[in-house]
């Protein structure tokens, strides 16, 4: 796997379009244990992303992460715009001066990114938030540099789809308690959309 | 759906451009953000108060923009914190020398948002302090929970801090009294019908027709059980009573109480909770000094109600007598 | 029907009780009645006002008591105007021997039960005097009509007059201003759904989740058109031209704009609402001296608004501004 | 026919039970072109008609029907009120001396009542309100004094049939305009209950 430049365009914007086709599936997601707002959040930030993104002229993948993290945290709010916002500025930020990240360098970045969004949510894995679906995408990747689009792809959905039983302790969800078990984590899902997204981009270049 | 709206990604800006056009010599709005702030901000000297979060909560926040209360509301999207550099700019534009004191709700995403802001302005050399209110005794408090929620009481923090502001306290002093005020303020929720979110135009969530909420956050967040519905005394028994459990009243002077209608419960009917409130604050011997009824802090148009107490002082009586020139508070 | 209530038929009772114990310094219930009197009634040589209607209106009108504004509120039953030994009793706690002044709102109940009460005061020789709000445009005046209904703007009337009264003015000089605000106030409203009489049970109107209806009066009764629920700036446009046509707004000095919410329409959408009415004035050159936007005239929990325009002078202004301590109108 | 005192006071009674069995039905009567409490409202106030004169003692009908008069005036508020607590006054005022009403004074009495209620409501007949019952009905009896139950009870009925074409301009109905044709107006339809439990005890007693 190689990223460069049109590859993270390219990922944004495969990202945005799975944002807005599944809007109003992870609004859905977040009515029974958070408060109905998570797919209009990331609808509209992902739509300033490609916004964003489309006028710019980019050098470095770090230069689009950049951008990508500051419109996050600026259009989003809530809780999702500031963790998706760190995610994205700690992957610029590992993957700063690089024209081509690689698999390893990825999987570090990605490493960062996840740490990012613990500290910024203090938060941990088996919470019941965006953060079980980084975590074991991050260290997926970290064992395997040359990890497949497949890999990426099944270990985010299997990551998704592991929150549907756990008990939520933090964010929203947690004011639900035993009633936040049986229901997938929003923010969990928009991040296998990501991970989705950029598979798919793999894909097409492979 | 049916809502009085024109584009329901629109609602935030239609709101903030109604409200300002209706207080236009007490609101001003920043240009180019969703920041109402006093006419006169910056006030030189004094304290400036930020509070804010998400939309759908009126007529918090920007209701309560005005001499003896918030020097600026931020509004974000409907129930979504807003971000960090819309409460920057709203910091920026009250900062009168003496420093800026935040009112946030115990949410994550306020949390955050705010926090973040705080830290821009820290870096430009503005003193930032803030408060995190979390009145709602509905959801427990414990290491691993993210804490209790701020709902209604939030309004009396918003009065109390910016009385003591406005008479040229200093933002530790501010910062004392707000957290003297959350120590103190305690409320509680249910709810009989949900709201619906414009954008996403379907219900938040169902409750069957005998069904209620009890412990309802102001997004439509549950807190402790769904059960039968029952009787006005009952549902005013059940919430005062829980907020008796968790604070001693007895041992303040005096109670501020508030029935807080939630967005679509007829006033009446938080005039019927209200009697049963006053009715058991009397048997138990606690004295009320000041009753607020109305919508103060709503979840759009849900059909519910919060009673909150607040235990007060001789200096929170006081401030929450101070003159408020606030559109949603007068006094 | 979901609802916070104890029995359907004790809710008057029980709301009365509510909002006695809610603002025990400034309102005070005349024993065995549903009159809610300020606290010091009689005042001494002040002409006294009295107002009432059915209940389910709140905070109209019980909330519009106090030092300079009513000296009386009488609550009827629900969307049923109370009796004349009712109002007799709150005429007789408000006379301070200048005579006492009823608004009464334009429908054929409340005319009749107050027009009996002045009978029984006139014959124990209290001086009393009316005046007839009939500020609704959606349903025209004709010989054969009722005559049109008085909804929102009467808060206007109790206003004014409350203060020009407070003053000290005569009962004649206190009707001829209630007089002027009438001929100078006009409103109409809207709705997107009905609301349920508690003791009826079930919605006194149905309305298809498309549909609203244009010209609604505050108990349900509609006036123009039912039709395909439109935008809010559709909506405001409909409702402030209707009136426009109705009465030259150009000639004042300028107007006051009330935004009234119905029950339970979100404070955001009233403000949604706002924006285009003062758009459309501004257009118009007619320039806004005040506005109000809330909850001042409900319907239960209907879901809708009205909107309201009252063209000011110089007295109207002043009276208009003039301190008001009533709970649900302070200025 | 015959009314001494206790026919009057059973004649409110079974009033009472009507109304309390067709509270809901008026009710909905008045819900399409009203307020929707037309049926509390009567419910109320001839429940509070029962406990009045079931606990006095009366001497002549025309005490029966004044207390039956002050109360509705009293209790019952609305516009229905006044306006039956007018006819009742004028009925009392009309037999006022009287231990026997025969059916001569008694159409004369109901002339002066429906004259009392046009009065009140500043109405006339053929504006779809409680007139359109009390008019009929006195002039069926002018003009047969000997009247028989069953005309008494077949001309309210027809009465009151009658208004469902009518359009209103008078009373709450009168905002509907053309949509209050083909409803019922509510207060003919109480005024019927009246008549109807009149002439049940006329039958009983014959
Ligand atoms: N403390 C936290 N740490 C990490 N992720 C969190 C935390 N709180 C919430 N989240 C994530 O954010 C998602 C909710 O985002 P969103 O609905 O957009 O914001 P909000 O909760 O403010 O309405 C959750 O599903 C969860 O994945
Ligand atoms: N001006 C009037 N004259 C005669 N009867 C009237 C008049 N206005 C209303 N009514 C009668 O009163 C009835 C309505 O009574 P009710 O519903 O109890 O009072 P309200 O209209 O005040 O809610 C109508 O159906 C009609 O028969
Ligand atoms: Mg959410
Ligand atoms: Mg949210
Ligand atoms: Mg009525
Ligand atoms: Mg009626």
């Amino acid at each position: 796997m190689k990223l460069d430049v049109n590859t993270v365009i390219d990922w944004m914007k495969r990202t945005n379009e799975k944002m807005q086709e599944n809007k109003s599936y992870l609004t859905t997601l977040d009515q029974p244990i958070g408060d109905g707002d998570h797919g209009i959040n990331m609808a509209r930030g992902f739509q300033e992303v490609e916004n964003k993104i489309s006028q710019g002229t980019y050098e470095t993948p770090a230069d689009v992460l950049k951008d990508v993290a500051m419109t996050l945290m600026s259009k989003v709010g809530g809780a999702s715009g500031p963790l998706f916002g760190s995610a994205f500025l700690k992957l610029s930020t590992a993957v700063k001066g690089t024209d081509t990240v690689d698999g390893e360098l990825f999987a570090k970045a990605l490493d960062q990114a996840a740490a990012g969004v613990k500290q910024r949510g203090k938060a941990d894995i088996g919470e019941k938030t965006m953060i079980d679906v980084w975590v074991p995408v991050a260290e997926a990747l970290k064992e395997e540099p040359n990890f497949s689009a497949e890999l990426l792809e099944d270990t985010a959905k299997q990551a998704m789809e592991n929150t549907k039983e756990m008990l939520a302790t933090k964010g929203r969800a947690a004011y639900f308690k035993e009633r936040s078990q049986g229901h997938i984590d929003p923010g969990s899902a928009s991040s296998f959309y990501l991970f989705e997204a950029l598979s798919d981009v793999i894909k097409e270049r492979a | 759906m049916k809502k009085i709206i024109n584009d329901p990604n629109q609602v935030v800006q239609d709101m903030v451009q109604g409200m300002v056009t209706a207080y236009p010599s007490a609101l001003k709005q920043v240009p180019e953000t969703m920041v109402l702030a006093r006419k006169d901000a910056p006030v030189q000297g004094k304290v400036g108060l930020v509070s804010g979060g998400g939309s759908g909560h009126e007529p918090a926040h920007a209701g309560y923009v005005g001499k003896g209360m918030l020097d600026a509301a931020v509004a974000g999207e409907v129930f979504t914190s807003p971000t960090p550099d819309q409460v920057f700019e709203a910091i920026k534009t009250v900062d009168g020398g003496a420093g800026v004191f935040l009112v946030i709700k115990n949410y994550t995403g306020d949390v955050l948002n705010f926090e973040m802001a705080a830290e821009l302005a820290e870096a430009e050399d503005i003193d930032v302090d803030y408060v995190v209110v979390n009145d709602d005794v509905a959801v427990e408090d414990s290491s691993f929970t993210t804490g209790r929620r701020g709902i209604a009481g939030t309004v009396f923090v918003h009065k109390i801090a910016g009385a003591k502001a406005e008479s040229g306290a200093s933002l530790a002093e501010v910062k004392k009294v707000g957290e003297k005020v959350v120590a103190n303020v305690r409320s509680m929720g249910m709810a009989l019908k949900p709201c619906t979110v414009p954008a996403a135009g379907t219900p938040s969530f169902e409750l069957q027709d005998d069904e209620m909420e009890i412990g309802i956050g102001i997004h439509g967040e549950p807190g402790l059980e769904r059960k039968e519905i029952a009787s006005a005394d009952k549902i005013a028994e059940e919430l005062t009573e829980k907020i008796l459990e968790d604070l001693d009243y007895t041992t303040g002077e005096d109670v501020a109480v508030m029935v807080n209608g939630l967005g679509s419960t007829p006033e009446m009917e938080l005039y019927i909770v209200n009697k049963r409130v006053q009715e058991i604050l009397k048997e138990k011997g606690i004295s009320v000094y000041k009753t607020f009824v109305g919508e103060y802090m709503t979840a759009l148009e849900m059909t519910g109600c919060s009673v909150t107490l607040l235990k007060l002082d001789d200096e929170l009586k006081t401030l929450l007598d101070a003159p408020s020139e606030a559109p949603a508070f007068r006094s």
